[in-house]
Parts: C-alpha cells; structure tokens; sequence
C-alpha cells in the first residue's frame, strides 16, 4: 500500500466524508439535536442523569463512520425475531424442506436490498403461498444491490444472535443488548424501589385511585396514535409516555417497538422535566380556589412490618392479576423491599447506588445510541413528541379529576390538587402539587399527601404496561 | 411458511377505542384490588397491633422527621437521599447536632452520608 | 380482536386462572413457603443478605404465569450439555450422516414430550445402537402432544445456548446464567476472601487439622445419599452442604445437579442460620468440663510478609493437588491477596462491597427461582432437607473430635471447642466456640483461635468440592 | 452416537463407601500438605525476620486492635467491617478520640467509614 | 470405579504431574515470572492496581491442569473472525457448496492438528485455488493426532461464539470476553476521563503540540518492530506501547494481535512504572541547564463551559477525523462531561470508582490469563520487552525535542522539560518533569504546566491507535 | 473460496516507513485541527464572557485551589480524588477549616471524601 493509496483511504473513511454523502446533512442536524439535549440536561437539569447520557448516545451515533451503533444490524436481530423457528422448525423433516425455506429467506434479502418494504414483501408471500420463489429470487438478485444483499444475507442466514452482535457490533450495540433483553429497565426499576418509600400510599390507600386515574394520558394518546396511523403496537409505546415513568416507557418500548425507542425515550425524560411547565396551568384551571385551599389531615403512621409486607403483597396480587407486569413490578418490589426489612441494608444501598449508576450509564448512552439520524429525522417523531405532551397533559386531567371526585366524596377532606401527583414523576409531581397549593395557602404542606398518589402512579404505570405487553406483545 | 409478521397492524378506530378504554379500566381494577388488599392490611395490622401498643411509637419516630425534609424524597432515576440513620437515633442527633452547631447551620439542610456504630 | 375476546383472554392468562390449572394449588404452597423463607430471613435474620433474595426469587417463579424464570429452557439446556458435539462432530463427512443424527434428536423430542424419561430414551437408544429409528419415531410423533414437541424442539435443536436464553427468556432466566456458568459463586468468594483475615490459622497451622476432620459431614450426607438412592452427582451436590459454605455449595450443585439447585442452597444457607442450635448440644455433649476450660495461649503475631505470600502459596499447592478447585480457591485467593498487599484498597474494597454486593442480589433471586413447584415439592427436597442436617451434625462432631485429639496430643493445650468451628460458617461457628467457652470459663476468649479452623474450614470445603467435582464432573 | 448419558447414575455402597472415604483423606491430606507448606514458611520468615525484627512491632501493631471488638470479624455472605484506617495511625486515632470524645461512647463501638488523607 | 483406579486418576489429573508432561517445566518459569510481577506490583509498587491482577492471572492460568483460561479455544475464536461468512455466504446456493467448504474447513483442521502452521495451510489453499481439497485431506486425517483435530473441530465447525466460550470455557475465559469485545479498556476510559481536569491543556492549547510529538516512539518501534519481521498487525501493537497508556495498549492489541496481549500489556504497564527512570537522564542530557530553569507563566482561568463543551468539541472532530478512534475517545470524552457538569456527579463518582475497579479486576485477571507459558516463554516476549522500553524513550525525546522547539519559538517562555510529559502516563510523566525542574531551580512548579502535554498525550495516544486501527484491522 | 488470511502479513521496510511516517502526521494532524477548535472555542469564550465577567471569578474560584496540592492529580488506572465540593464554598471551608484546626494539619493534607448538604 503506497503513501497516496494509504491517505486517500483515510480520507474516504474518514467521517467528514460522510457529511457528503446521500443523507450526510441529516447526521449534522442530529448532532445539534445533541446539543440541544446537552443543553437541556446540564443547562436546564432536566433529568441529567438520564438525558446527559443519551444525548452523548445521539451525538456519538450520527458521527459517520464511528461505528459504534448499527441500526441494520438491530433490525436483522428484530426480523429474526419476528421469524418463529419455534413452530416451524419441527415440520421440517428434509433437506428440501429447509433449503426452501433458505430461499425463501434470500428472496427476502434480495427484495429488502432492491428498496422493497417488508410490508410489500409480505404481501407477496401472501399471494405465493409457499410456492417456490427460485426464479423470483435469481430475477431480483440479478438487479438488486448485491453488496447491500450479501450483507444482509450474512446477518440473516440464521446466525444473527446477541452473540453475533457482541462480535460483531460496536460498543453501543453490546451495551444495548442490556436494553434489548429488558434488564436495565429492571434492574433501575429495583434501584427506585429502593428509594421509595410506600408509606405514604399504605397510610391512605384511596391514594391509589388517584394513581390509577391518572393513567388517563396512557390511553389517550394510545387512541390518539392509533388515529393517526400508526400500528397499535407503537401507539402503545407511544401512550406509555404518559405513565411518566422512564424505565417503564424503556421497558415496553423495547419489547413493542424498538424502532421507536429513541424518540419515545427522549420524549419521556423531557416531558419528565417538564412537569411544572405542563402541570401547574392545568391545575390552576381546573380547581377552585376553596379546593386548593384544603388542608389536608395528618395519615396514621405506617408500622414496619406493614411496609415489609406490602412489597411481597403487591407482588403477588398484581403479578397474578397481569403476569406481563412480573418484570417491573417484580423488580420494583424486590428493591422496596431490601429498603424495609432493615437487615438487607448493604443490598438496598448498591441497588440505589453502585449498581442502579452504572445501569444508568449504559442505559442512557445505548438509548441514545439508537437515534439514527435516517429514521429518527421524520414526520414520525414529530408525531411522537405531540402525542406526548398530550399524553402527560391527559394524565394530569385524570388525576385531577378523580382528585375533584374524592373532595366530593370525602367532605371536601381531600385536596384535588394531589390528584395531579399520580402521573409519577416522582417526586417532582408532588412537588409540584405542593407549590400550587402554598400559592392558594402559604401554609398548605401537600407534599407528604401528595406522595401517596405519586408512587402509585408507578404501579398505575406498570399494571398499563403489562396490559399493553398482553395485548400487543409476542 | 413463515409469516413475516413484522408489524402487529394498525387498529380500527373501534378497535383502538376499545382497547384504550379496556386498558384504563385494567388499570383502575388492579390499583382497586390493591387498594382493598392494603386496607384489609391495614386493618389487621391495626388490630393485631393493640397488644404491640406500647413499641408502635418508636418504630414509628423516623416517620414524623421525614416531614422538616420537605424536598428531600428521592426521585427515581435521579439522586436519592442516603438512609440518615444506622445508629440509634440518640447518638445520631448528638452527632448531627454538634457538627450542625459547629456549622451553623439549620440540621434539615446537612446531608449525613452515614453515621455508623459497631454493632 | 373485540371486547369480549380480549377480557377473556386477559382472564384466561392471569395468574389466578393458574392456580386452578393441573398442579395449581403446588405454586400456592411454594408461595406459603417463600413467606416462611422471609420471615425466617427478615424477622428471624438467617443469612438474610442471600435468603431473603433467595426467597423472593421462590415468590417470583411460583406465581403462575409470570414467566420470569423457564425450568424446561434450562432443562433444554442440560440436555444439550449432555450431547457431546466435540466428539461427535468430526465423524459427519456426509449430509446423511447428519440428517441421521437430527432424526435420533427429534425422536428424544417425541419421546419427551409422550412423558418418557430421558432414562428410558436412553436404554432405547442403547438397544438400536445407531440404528435408523425413522419409524419409531413418526409411530411417536402421531400420538404426543405436538405442541410440547414443538416447543421443545424449538429449544433443542442444537441451538440452544446462552444468547436463546437471553433472547427466549425472562429476567431470571437471564440472570441466572451468572449462576450456570459459575461466575456468580467465584465472584463472591473473592469478596470473601478480601473480608477473611487467615492470619489466626497461619499463626497456628494445626488449625487446618480441624478445618480438614470437620468436613467429615459432607462425606457422611454424601454416604447416606447414595444410599437413599440418589444418583452419585446428586448425592455429592447434597453432601457439600455439610461444608456449610454457601458459594461452594452452589457452584458445585450448580456443575454437578443444576435440577437439585434451590433445595440445596435453602438448606445450605438456612442450616447456617441454625449453627448455634445445632452445634451448641452437640459441643456440651461430646466435651468434659475440664476440656471446656481450657484457656488457650496468645498465637504468635504474622507479618504482613507471610499475609502477602499465604494467599499465592496456597493457591499453587490447593490448584496443583486437586485442579478442579481452581476457580473457588483462586478466587478466594486472588480477594484475600488484594485485602493483604496494602496498595490495592481500592480493588479490595470494590471486591468485598459493590461486586459482591451486585453479585449477591443476583444470585440470590436467581437461586430462589429454581424452586418451581413442579420440582421442588417432591420427596426428595425433604430428603435433602434431612440429609443436610445430619451432614452439618457430622462436621460438627468431626471437627470436636480433632479438637480432642489435638488436646490430648497438646498436652490440654488446645481447647477442643474450637474444633467445631472448623465447619467454616464463618465468622458464626467461631462465636459459638467463644460462647460455648465462656459457659464454663467467662474469662475464656476463644473467638480468635476459632477463627483458625473456622477460616481453614472454607479451604477444606472447597478441597471437599473439588474432589466431587473431579469425581462426578464432566 | 451420542449416548444421551444424563446421569452419572447410582453407586453401589461400596463403591459409595470408597468414594467418601477418599474424599475426606484428600481433603486431610491437602490441608497437611497446606500446613506444612505454612509451616516452613513461618520458619523461613521466623529466621529471616530476625534482621528485620526492629520493624515488626510497627508491623504487627493493628493486630492487637482485633480483639477489642470481638463480634467484628466480617462474615463470608454477609455485611463486613471496612478497613478503618487509612491514614497514619496517629492522626486517625487523634481523630476518632475526638469524635468519641464528642460522642461520650467508647472508641470500639463507633464504625468509621473512612479517613483519607492525601498521601 | 474402586479405590485403586480413582487413585491413579486424582494422581494423574494433578497438577504435579504437569510439570513432568512435556513443556511442564515451561509452566514452573512462568510461575516465577508470576512471582517477579507479583513482586514489582506489591513490593515495588509498579502500577499495582493492574500488575497486582496480571500477575495472579499470570499465576492461575499456568497452574497445570487449573483450566481457568484455554489458549485453543480462543485461537479456534480467532480463526473464525478471519474467516468471513458476510463475503461468502450469499455465493452458497446449493448444499454441494457448502459442503465443499466444509472439507476445506476440515482439511485446515487435520492440518492443524499435523502441526502445519497456518502460513503453510494458506499456501496450500492459493495453490489448490478452490480445487477439491477431499482426498488430501482423508491422507491427512490418516496420519493426524485425531484427538487433537476433533478437538478443534469441534470448536472450529462454525460454532464457537462467545456463548460456547462461557459454556465450555473456564472462569477467566468468561472474564476476558469483555477484553475481547473490547469493552473493558473502554469503560476504563470512561472512569480515566471522569478522572482528568483537561484544564491545563484548555489554558495553553499549545501543549498538544507536545503530546503529538510524544507518540514518536509508537511509531519508531513499530518501525523497528517490522524491521525485526513482525508483521505489520503485531508491529502495530507493539508500537502502541510507546503511547504509554495502559487502555489503548490492550484495545488495540486485543483488536489486532490477541496472541500477543499479555506481553504488550505486562511490558506496557510495567515500563509505565519506571517512567521516573527511563525519563529522567534523557531530559537531562537533551535539555541544558538554562532551559531547565525556565520558569512557566501561570496560565488562564479555564471556565466551567468551557470544560462542559470541550469533551463534547473533541469527541466531534477526533472521531469526524479518525473514526476508528470512537470507542476510546467516545468513552473518554463521556466520562469527562459526566466530571465537569456539575449535575452528574453520581455517574462520574460510579465511573471512577465501582464500574472501573470492577472492570479493573476483571481486566487485568483475565489478561494476565492469556500469558500461557507455550506461548509467552519465546524469543518473540524478549523481542517486546526489548522494543517496549525503546518506545518509551523515543516518545520522550519526542516531546522534548517538540519542547525545546516550542522554548525556541515562545522566546524562552516554555520549559522543554514539559515536553516529556506528552507521554501521558497520567500523572506519572507530568511528575517527573517537575521533579527534573526542581533539580535546576527549587522555586520551579512546573506540575501543572506539564499536565497539559500530559493530558494531550492521552488523545494522541488514541489517535495513533485509531489510525493503526484503520491501517491493519480487519 | 474463503483465503484463511490470519495474518496481515510482513511489510518491506518501505511501506513500514511510510505508515510509520503517515501515522506519526496523523497524529500531529489530528491534534493541530483539535488546538484550533480550541483556540476558537477559547476566544469565542473569552468575547462573550465580557458580559459575564462578574460570573467568571466565582466560576473559576476552586480552580486556584488545585495548585495548592501539587501530588493530587488523578493517575488513569490508580484511584482518584473524589470531588471536594458539594456544598457552597464558604461551609465546606468552614468545615474543613474546624477539622483541620482539631487535627492540627494543614488543609492540603486532608482527604474530605464527600461534604453533602440538601439542596
Ligand atoms: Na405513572
Ligand atoms: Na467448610
Ligand atoms: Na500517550
């Protein structure tokens, strides 16, 4: 390799290149997105921990050429996983019978490099019907582009596996896996139940229909995207954003539509921030002066071994009642209860810290990660980030309205404005809460009322996600 | 034949309707179950624990601190308050009270990372 | 999908429909079980760092339908080990050679799936003797539960690994490979070894006599588990619990009877919790007063020197003489060589808290989800049960008996209540040879020439485990 | 072909017996070979150390500490004690006799997370 | 199996016997060699947080019989990541084919295992170009040690992934899949940029002139290096020693030349060590006393944004330059932002503390383990250690030589002796050129002048991986 | 046909001194491109911070204070100092200035490992 041949692969690899390559300014576009994130995470603090990082995923990932994240590759892995050797495998009993099958597959390489969509391709088995699709295939393959074929066939042939992308993939790709198998979502979801404290909701368990209703946003904009077009398994992630809840909005993400997670994610931590913003009109509008004006009584002090209990009662109850919640709330519920048992503190302590940290780190960057700029930059995400603010707005109307319901019920005991805290955030949800309520009366202390409503708003989320996983998932 | 079944399909609009209203009552069903499980909880707790009278308010003492901490309660995904005490309460407040004396400061707004005896 | 379909189907999945299933009501008392597991972990503090985990894991694979952990995935997989590609591969030359092979797999799946053991397929293959068993096997397929043989032969057709469980399954199957590939265990035993000061032993050698004697229950259980019928690996796996140290009893279940999993590590780490009631009776019982009274003399001061070279020397010697303890005594070592140096706190520090603390939490809960009530509740958990008592009685008497022996050979120099504590446990067993010793004497100090036994008994454990494993291993 | 050899399959008594006796004489006859390994090496540094014995007492010094806390020793599978001292021996106790001091409770029963000082 | 028969077996699986097989006294020298290092690490204090790990790998991987790390398996890795099934596979359209493959897989394996080195096999594949290989090889396989091609082919036949490797792999084998993913050294350098203040080098950007001259030496021995007929790939990496950081060193390695990791990361870590001395008498001899005695201005205050937007600057142009570098400046540059933030200390204390001693634990354990004595004990080792310590000189008088420059061009305001510290060896380097500036003139702080070459260094460093990176990596 | 390439092969002491000529370029290129992004960024900085200029010396404030522990600068793969600050300036000083006056050393030689308070 002489010195001019040496430069000018340097050159050609190098990323400036790639700026003018077909699509190159889009990768531009992102990275300022990055920075707008940045910006919004160090400048504004909104959720740095989380943002920080995937806004350094989304700048790392759109530098052409880095290589640490390959979308291609991610979506091989997701089409494997729709294929279903599970019920197929066993009817092969010939040779023949696989080799088929094999071309069926290539025919699909062929047509997914020729630009066809796998919506036109399945149609197209549709009307084949198991006929043999040889001569499709040569036909296609001999106009098709077969660098981008055969490097499609390599990932597809069978072989693509989590430890294929460990192999073959970059940093980003092996962090993500976590993501992929579900268990940085779970293992956060362990260190937040290690840092809550349930006693508020367990003193006042009415709190939990607060919780529950201000879910409302989930299913709002579940029907809202569902309207728009998309298929119901995104509109499902898309409504998770109103449950307000990171990980959980990861966790069902992830399972239903990993195409989607980086906006959905991004939306979610934003939104999150948000809270104030987007909650304290709402609240202004919809209550009264003398409503926010309640002050609320002092709950009974919860004991010790009710809090010990109520983790392993939640767990079996809400489990038993949604089995597709077992991750999260399994994992929410072990955290809570290492925190209360009084005995396990060593393990409350590095599930809130060392271990929760480090999830977080990879989290936050893989997430980041996956915000390509050829998919993320589309009337899509565009769609996505106003279908999540009016998700959180419909949850906030859910709890404040229930909330408006229990001041009924209960003689004008209950202040609504609690209600609003159901949306999770915790605790910035209650603390909003809080605020409205001294604006109204100096002396109002809402925020240990308000805490109720807010950490059952997390459950709340969770039993949504599991009803979405039930319905939409494998 | 393998379907491709890439994506789950788009729902009609009753379909949708259906689901979104479905799932809001799932979710209002299950928080009500519980609701009513941490209730008979709580009963049973409140009745088992009139013999256990007399232990009651110690274990609940850390409760009404939490109260002078208006901002602290830790937020998931982000940082969380440390547990205060792992010491009794006596020897903790000594602590805390001489070095916030030294400080001059108000205790609320010291954060203790960990005080810690032999036990 | 209408409104009626999705709530029956919601119905029709929950978890409370599993309880009326076949062998529903078995998962209600595996519940009741990790309840009693909890209160013995929590309210009574037995070894709650690992049985509270290990408990919550029972409640978590015991509510129907959860799916969190997959015992016939890791059956796949065992079955899978048992085949031997190595040996076998190299003989196909030929497509037939090959197509042959897949045809004895899929009639193990059939056969399986009609409810045969893995006994009985394998006295069956002994009788053809490589012949064609085409025919048997479509005979099979016509009368099985398809569903299960496609579901298994999805699993086991050789491409079960590691990566299909990450991608095929729940959170716990996905944590328990820590455990399957014995990572979790060895991770632990360098936290251990950072925490372990072998100072009191090397200052007085002899110690190890009494670390040796008092593995005497593990070869006693392991004795009378043969005799109770079970198979040799089995019946080694249940010995070890006699070592009264968890990480072995683990990684050696875990190579040796992964199915015997969870009742062992139960009994392991609740027999612990037990020592003093076990070993108290049994102390006052076997020693004289006047042998209770002994006061033993100060041991001579070891210097950092001989602390640095004590971790490297044993491992070359234990390694050298029985390989197989490698991973557990060089782990130990490698742990107790970083606590010893004085440059490397940082590494010490980390091994004994955040590692060991990560590693605990997922060993523990991933232990506890081996229970299945299918499994679990049989005759032979009970059996266990039973045998791991008599095996921590046995190392408790063999270890008083060389502390006779030693006091006799000593000249009433040696206090042999310290013989008892060489059944590791440590630090636990020691405070019972200090408690046991200030009955008769309160002037008597004991706890630091106990902790010469005590912390030898870990390294005769693990010898123990080696040894079985060399035997009945692979 | 492969043998699909699941179990290892059961021992007779004999060969049970055998087996279990074996076990526990490997497991005496490696911590003998242990001991006297340990032993001559003790011996070797015994000899050794007689140059160097002007260091030892500073050496050895932590060690009588140990007993003073006698239910301290870290357990394997359970919460450990972190080292206590990282700082010279002089300044870490002057410390910790102030804080004591403060506290009116005996040094050995207060847990220090850590004292660092730059090096 | 009576007692006579397990006897001699434990007799002939011991270690001991080992060291009588053939080559077994190779094992005995490297056990010394553990002893050396252990030595250097503990007693002398050379980089004992990595050393101290290599070393006890070292140790355990040359036990015989301990089976903590197989040198075979990963070579069977190896060769399947050279062998491309992207490229290939979509060629393979008929079952004739790929079995045709297969027989020139299975010829390389009898070759293999004849002792052919895979130089030759790949002559005898140029002269055949794709001709039937059957017939050599059945000759072949004839001859072979069977045992040993079945062995390998086991492995080989397109099945070793990194899920077989925690399958069939030891303890050390499992660790060093981070090292081979490559995900290890990059962790670290999220923990060393969460641990360095680029402030110096933002107040006088001029410095970077220096660490840019320091890489002198990586490419002067990997010069010499070919010279001495390594090839290119192996030259590379020994080249990178001269970066004088630990991380790159082993990324590099590990991507371009595994079988030689464990000397280049022994000799890397350990001359990193005697920096002081390898140093201090070239900056004399090459500096004169009045250079010496320069005494440096203090330079500009470097605000918070500016250190907030500078990871974010560098992670943008290095990687639009060398996109190979991403993983390491990417990772580099993240833990930087998370440290100058201000609202992320929770990840930057985690990224600097547990995730990096974790990682560092695993790291050097498991690199350690590569150093198999058939491999390490060879002329090859002497030639590394030989080339290491050139290229540590050549990077200092690299920047000496670019410092005495830069005093000549500033008008005599800048010490050359800061030059030397663009070696990075974080603080080491900076270190001495402070210490060499006292010797001249005791009122000279040049400690911080002389972090910022150091701290460029680190980039350079990773510069010159990523361009050695694009030169020879796959 | 798959060409079993598992080496780069040798290269002639002609291409080996062009690459390693090129690589060392590289290197320079790199870095000179990087000191003119930060040359700008720093002038950029320094124009738009004449407005802040009252922010500026609070900002930079702890930067002064690092000179005063010459030894402390973190070593990549050696432990770290962990950040001093988490409360405003003025307590912790005040704190640190309480500790060190009862320890009788100078600040510089103390290692605070975290100083917390609510914010
Ligand atoms: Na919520
Ligand atoms: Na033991
Ligand atoms: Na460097």
């Amino acid at each position: 390799m002489n010195i001019l041949e040496t430069l000018s692969k340097l050159a050609t690899e190098s990323g400036f290149a790639g700026f003018f390559a077909a699509g190159g300014w889009k990768n531009l576009i992102m990275i300022a997105i990055a920075c707008v994130l940045l910006y919004l995470g160090i400048g504004k603090k909104f959720e740095p921990l989380l943002l920080v990082g995937i806004a350094f995923g989304v700048l790392l990932t759109n530098i052409p050429g880095a290589g640490l994240y390959h979308m291609g590759m991610w979506d091989a892995y997701v089409y494997e996983c729709a294929y279903d050797p599970v019920n197929d495998y066993a009817l092969y009993n010939t040779a023949q019978e696989r080799a088929y099958d094999e071309m069926e597959m290539n025919y699909y390489i062929v047509a997914r490099a020729s630009g066809h969509t796998t919506e036109q391709i399945e149609d197209y088995f549709e009307q084949q019907a198991g006929a043999d699709v040889t001569n499709d295939f040569l036909a296609l393959y001999a106009t098709c582009d077969q660098n981008a074929a055969n490097d499609l066939a390599g990932k597809l042939k069978g072989s693509l596996s989590f430890t294929d992308i460990i192999h073959l993939g970059g940093l980003l790709d092996i962090l993500y896996i976590g993501v992929k198998a579900g268990v940085y979502p779970c293992l956060i979801f362990m260190g937040v139940g290690a840092m809550t404290d349930f006693g508020p909701m367990i003193a006042r368990p009415s709190s939990m229909l607060m919780g529950a209703a201000a879910q409302l946003g989930v299913f709002f904009a579940f029907f809202g995207a569902c309207l728009l077009g998309f298929a119901g398994n995104v509109a499902a992630s898309i409504g998770i954003i109103g449950g307000a809840d990171g990980p959980t909005a990861i966790y069902l993400t992830t399972k239903l539509a990993p195409a989607f997670l980086g906006p959905i994610a991004i939306a979610a931590y934003s939104y999150m921030a948000l809270i104030p913003m987007i909650q304290k009109p709402l609240m202004r509008a919809l209550t009264t002066e003398k409503e926010r004006k309640v002050k609320m009584e002092q709950a009974r002090n919860v004991s010790k071994v009710e809090k010990i209990i109520f983790p392993i009662v939640v767990s079996v109850f809400v489990i038993l009642l949604i089995p597709s919640t077992a991750p999260l709330i399994g994992c929410l519920m072990f955290g809570n209860l290492l925190r209360e048992t009084g005995v396990t503190e060593r393990l409350s302590d590095t599930a809130q810290n060392a271990l929760m940290n480090i999830v977080t780190l990879f989290l936050g960057i893989s997430v980041g990660a996956t915000t390509v700029a050829a998919r993320f930059l589309s009337l899509q995400t565009l769609m996505i980030v106003g279908l999540g603010v009016i998700a959180f707005m419909f949850s906030t109307i859910g709890g404040l309205l229930m909330g408006k319901i229990m001041y009924k019920v209960s003689g004008g005991k209950i202040n609504p404005l609690i209600g609003s805290a159901g949306v999770s955030a915790v605790p910035m949800a209650a603390r909003v809460s809080q605020d409205v309520g001294r604006e109204s009366n100096p002396n109002n202390f809402l925020l240990m009322h308000a805490m109720g409503p807010n950490v059952a708003g997390v459950i709340g989320s969770a039993i949504a996600a599991g009803f979405l996983l039930a319905r939409f998932g494998g | 034949m393998n379907t491709l079944a890439l994506t789950a399909g788009r729902l009609n609009v009753g379909d949708a309707g259906v689901t979104a209203v479905l799932g809001y009552a799932v979710v209002f069903f299950g928080l009500v179950l519980l609701m009513c499980v941490i209730m008979i909880m709580g009963k049973a707790m409140a009745s088992s624990g009139k013999k256990a009278d007399t232990k009651a308010p110690a274990a609940a003492a850390p409760a009404p601190a939490a109260p002078a901490a208006p901002s602290a309660p830790p937020a998931p995904g982000s940082a969380g308050e440390i547990k205060l005490f792992d010491v009794p309460d006596k020897e903790a407040a000594m602590i805390m009270a001489i070095v916030a004396d030294q400080m001059g400061k108000p205790l609320n707004e010291l954060r203790f990372k960990s005080i810690k005896e032999v036990k």
